[in-house]
């Protein structure tokens, strides 16, 4: 066989399982289906707000309810940042207008 | 916001590519200034030669621009959600001041390099390189686009502010607002697709059978790129509600979403690829045949031409489709 | 076309033909390279499957979370809040929420306190008694039915009944919690009533009225910051871009390395490969032809690294639960939620990914493919 | 026929190292015979076989192939000319390390975009001709001299070319291959084709399928004697 026809036959195998693995994502969709719907109860009847991705700290625990100055005096034995704390950005709300209070987005008039 | 990954790609490609593309127009002064194929000298070989680099460096920078267009659109798609008020890429591009020409100049990136690799091919067919210096000149216009591109998305990207509310395309793109977005919203739906209809038509018959004059073919040209704005305009004054199903949404975004099978894809890649065809051919008639390309060059812009009507013909017929799968009636 | 075609087919054997020579060098190149893009793409398979789970679970949060802000910081909502937030229109089941950090120094882990709402009969918990999540159930080995030993912060000891665990499926978001009775949480952390709440949480029932809504509450309550459930989903668009931003920043200098390492193996043509594109050229090859041969060696590479570490990534991430990537989400973390992740591949993101991957590689050999393939072909007999 | 016009080949033009290989040379070289190039090295005749073969660009003159001027082509059309009217034998063969015998003969037709089916059947044809297809598949670098020899010229033939041009072919050669390749000279002059090689080995030069030997020295050319003709002439002085 020819070295193209080989390579391109194992390019091929990379394409099917990378299809096959895209088969996969949508047909397993479905058995998460289920396991959505649980968690989704939860979060409705609890009112949780946020991911327990990061435990380490409240205010990578709580992203979306943290203030810009819980990163350096939260947590029982922090001095300072937990690894995690490097990799979360500050919420999204908490943009330029953090420090003031009404931190309310300013209307643009589109063009 | 820098630090998405599809931002970062796009910057990336931007600044490549205005890299390329000034060293590129560096490169189009010197052979504006000596190119001289008949010379056997040193330079004239050393320039020869270099033309293979740009030559390649250019068609990478293209294929990568078609692409970036394509992932500006998705990706401004994707980021609707970050922003308050925006419903697609509309309201994306509509965050700050520099989107929407950010995303127009690209569009223009991808045309003009699409006709810039047209003239190449032709170029490299004749013995004596007939249209190196048009090519090279048609660079230095190219290279400021692609300057502009690269600035404009930078300061595109870097100016995203998440706090700003922008307007969606229900907003923008309504009959009764003011501007030009609202005035393509405005335009009659009959007279919209009247135009798009006979014009997708009469452009495909002319480039089958107008291999008669060379100023029909350059006018020819210029309809294409005439065609291409109206056509647009139709697709949002008409096509748009047919294919939402809803009279009053007219945004030509949306038709990239999942939703709706991802149809503008469909819809304007034809439409892109045949307007690029159409340009290339007729700035090839504007230059007119020289005497290496006398057989070979009506045949390749007949082939252009063949390209450029099916290509017509595949967006009518998408555009055919939607209206006749649409549940909705607009014109009676 | 076929022409075409069957032109770069021959163009790419001989290249692979080129590539098999030292096959030990490039394939431990291939290896290095894959191993970038595994690494590229699991973290962006694992940031947009995390930002799916995110949006999916959290379009069910409270659509609007009343803070206190005293100097700048989180403080308690006064009780009369509620009161005054009630006669807003449009406000619904505004209710003081009770929640707060605990931390079990037996085990080193942080809890997440709190009250369950009333509304949730199914979690309802009496004196005495605690619904936990289930990785503290792990942590402390107990069961259903056992008994939860927690030291409060004022050194009293509360002995409660587990009468559930939370289950696993909904580990992402309930992995630390510790469900109490109002009564016990107040006992637990020395809070009267009148010190209020933690935060205050209300739903709206039309989504169009959520601005108008949070206009009244800044006006009834100045010192307050609202937070929209659109903020927290913005929140969590936006975290996981910034990480995957962070990593490939870090990542990127690896593709640069790569990229100078890919340049160096270029330009540094030995004079027998410098002799081949001679013999190549002097037979009939064409400048264009050597450059289009040479840019496929990039582009094969390229494409098998592309396709292999992403397939491969997909595999790490949904298949292997990101076993690799834990610890580095873990952090310092007792506490990690044991989750398998609903597969999500974003078209954008692969090619995202492919643009990264491709673009600095193919640029970074041009310039050294072109130099080469100019040699001339005269070489051959000199 | 090739017809050169005052060539001139300056090698590193404008430095101080420059060259002078080829002085104004004017030549016209016919079709259908042997034309051997003699000279001491450093004489000027690979350079003006460089020149002749399209490798490489005259400084000043023109060159003719039959009526289409090559010598002032851009490089892409240059090598289209050159590919499809000349065949190459180099000196020590200059095959491909690593590539199999029969990929060896394919290459020079690999940028026509020539299926492969077709073009793999021409070469294996070929490469049998020369008694080779038992060691088609073997790797070039473990052939044998005289083995590379066939396979260096099955690779000069594969896109039929008229003309054969052949560089110092047999100077690391033993006397039974030098034979041997004149005899495959011999049989493609018979085909019709034409043939130019540059060589100093007499055994070459003394060959009687050599129809013209052109001598040259310090980039001009000394001499050009039609062997044929005197060799035409001595037979008939003999059958007188």
């Amino acid at each position: 066989m020819r070295r193209v026809t080989v390579a391109m036959l194992m390019l091929g195998f990379g394409l099917a399982a990378l299809g096959l693995e895209s088969m996969h994502a949508r047909f397993s969709e479905a058995r998460h289906d289920a396991a959505r719907a649980e968690t989704a109860r939860l979060v409705r009847d609890l009112g949780l707000t946020d991911l327990a991705l990061f435990t380490e700290a409240r205010y990578v625990r709580h992203i979306s309810q943290a203030d810009l100055f819980t990163p350096f005096q939260d947590a029982p034995v922090s001095f300072e940042h937990f690894p995690s704390g490097t990799l979360v950005a500050p919420p999204a709300h908490l943009g330029r207008h953090a420090g003031a209070l009404s931190a309310r987005p300013i209307e643009r008039n589109s063009p | 916001m820098i630090f998405d990954p599809p931002i970062l790609a796009l910057l990336l490609a931007a600044a490549v590519s205005a890299v390329v593309a000034i060293a590129a127009a560096l490169f189009a002064v010197r052979v504006l200034r000596h190119w001289d194929i008949r010379s056997g000298s040193a330079l004239q070989i050393r320039l020869e030669r270099r033309t293979y680099l740009v030559t390649t460096a250019l068609k990478i920078v293209m294929v990568m621009q078609m692409a970036a267009l394509a992932l500006f659109v998705h990706n401004a798609d994707r980021m609707a959600i970050l922003f308050t008020g925006a419903m697609c890429a509309l309201g994306t591009l509509n965050v700050n001041q520099w989107g929407m020409p950010a995303f127009l100049v690209q569009i223009g990136v991808f045309l003009t390099s699409a006709v810039w690799l047209l003239l190449n091919r032709a170029d490299e067919m004749g013995r004596d390189y007939p249209f190196t210096r048009a090519k090279y000149a048609f660079l230095l216009l190219f290279a400021p686009l692609v300057v502009a591109s690269a600035i404009l998305q930078w300061l595109y990207f870097l100016n995203l502010d998440p706090n700003v509310i922008t307007s969606c395309c229900s907003k923008l793109f309504t009959p009764e607002g003011s501007g030009l977005q609202a005035d393509l919203s405005a335009m009659d739906p009959k007279l919209a697709l009247i135009i798009l209809f006979s014009g997708a038509g009469l452009l495909a018959a002319l480039a089958l059978f107008s291999s008669a004059g060379r100023w029909l073919h350059v006018m020819l040209g210029i309809l294409g790129g005439l065609y291409f704005m109206l056509a647009i305009a139709a697709i949002i004054s008409a096509i748009a509600p047919y294919i939402y199903e809803t009279p009053n949404h007219h945004c030509p975004f949306c038709l990239l979403k999942p939703q709706y099978g991802f149809i503008g894809y469909l819809l304007y890649l034809p439409l892109f690829a045949a307007t690029a065809l159409m340009l290339g051919s007729g700035l090839l008639a504007a230059l007119g045949a020289p005497k290496s390309l006398q057989q070979r060059l009506p045949a390749y812009q007949k082939r252009l031409n063949w390209s450029a009507a099916v290509l017509y013909l595949a967006f009518a017929g998408i555009a055919l489709y939607t209206i006749l799968r649409s549940h909705l009636i607009l014109i009676g | 076309m076929r022409r075409w075609l069957s032109r770069q087919a021959h163009l790419i054997d001989f290249t692979l033909g080129a590539l098999l020579r030292r096959k030990g060098r490039n394939l431990m190149m291939l290896a290095v390279y894959t191993l970038i893009i595994f690494m590229l793409a699991s973290v962006t398979f694992l940031g947009s499957a995390l930002r799916f789970e995110a949006k999916a679970a959290l379009n069910y949060a409270p659509e609007v979370t009343v803070q206190n802000l005293i100097m700048g910081r989180h403080a308690l909502s006064p009780p009369d809040w509620v009161k005054k937030l009630s006669r807003i229109r449009g406000a619904r089941n505004i209710h003081g929420r009770l929640w707060g950090y605990f931390y079990d120094q037996a085990v080193g882990a942080n809890y997440t306190l709190m009250v369950p709402p009333p509304r949730a009969r199914d979690l309802a918990v009496n004196l005495g008694e605690v619904i936990i999540g289930h990785a503290i159930a792990d942590l402390r080995k107990v069961r259903q039915g056992g008994y939860l030993f927690l030291l409060s912060p004022s050194g009293k000891l509360f002995k409660l009944k587990v009468i559930r665990i939370l289950p696993e499926d909904s580990a992402l978001l309930s992995a630390d919690l510790v469900l109490i009775s109002e009564t016990d949480y107040r006992a637990f952390f020395n809070l009267t009533p009148e010190d209020g709440y933690t935060d205050i949480a209300l739903t709206v029932r039309n989504s169009n009225e959520i601005p108008t809504v949070v206009n009244k509450i800044t006006r009834i309550l100045p010192t307050a910051r609202v937070i929209t459930r659109e903020d927290i989903l913005r929140t969590y668009e936006n975290v996981f871009s910034w990480r995957e931003g962070i990593v490939l920043a870090m990542l990127a200098t690896a593709l640069v390395a790569f990229a100078i390492f890919a340049f160096d193996k270029a330009s540094g043509l030995s004079a027998e490969e410098r002799r081949e594109i001679g013999i190549l050229k002097a037979v009939g090859w064409e400048t264009s032809d050597v450059i289009a041969m040479k840019l496929w060696e990039g582009g094969l590479i390229s494409a098998f690294a592309f396709i292999f570490g992403a397939a491969a990534a997909y595999a790490h991430v949904f298949l292997f639960d990101a076993s690799l990537l834990a610890p580095v989400l873990k952090g310092w973390a007792v506490l990690y939620p044991d989750f398998s992740l609903t597969p999500v591949v974003d078209r954008l993101q692969l090619i995202t990914l492919a643009f990264i991957t491709i673009i600095p590689f193919t640029i970074a050999t041009l310039v050294p493919v072109w130099k080469a393939a100019i040699t001339d072909p005269d070489i051959v007999m000199r | 026929m090739i017809r050169l016009e005052h060539v001139t080949r300056i090698h590193n033009e404008g430095r101080p190292n420059a060259v002078v290989a080829v002085n104004d040379v004017s030549l016209e070289i016919p079709k259908e015979r042997v034309t051997v190039l003699r000279g001491p090295s450093g004489s000027g005749k690979t350079t003006l076989l460089t020149l002749i073969g399209c490798l490489a660009r005259p400084t000043q003159g023109r060159i003719w192939l039959d009526d289409e001027l090559i010598s002032a082509l851009p490089e892409r059309f240059m090598t289209e000319v050159r590919r499809r009217t000349f065949g190459f034998i180099f000196q020590r063969f200059n095959l491909i390390r690593g590539l199999s015998a029969l990929e060896n003969v394919m290459l020079p037709a690999y940028p026509t975009g020539e299926s492969h089916a077709a073009l793999k059947a021409r070469a294996a044809a070929l490469l049998e001709r020369f008694g080779l297809k038992a060691r088609m598949h073997e790797k070039s670098e473990l052939l044998s001299g005289g083995e590379a020899q066939r396979v260096a010229i099955a690779r000069a033939l594969i896109n039929d070319p008229a003309w054969i041009i052949a560089d110092e072919p047999t100077a690391s050669l033993d006397t039974a291959l030098v034979d041997q390749f004149i005899e495959e000279m011999r049989a493609l002059k018979k085909a019709g084709k034409s043939i130019i090689i540059t060589s100093h080995d007499p055994r070459i030069w003394q060959a009687d399928v050599v129809d013209r030997i052109v001598t040259m020295q310090d980039g001009h050319i000394l001499s050009v004697e039609d062997v044929s003709a005197r060799e035409r002439a001595e037979e008939k002085e003999q059958n007188a």
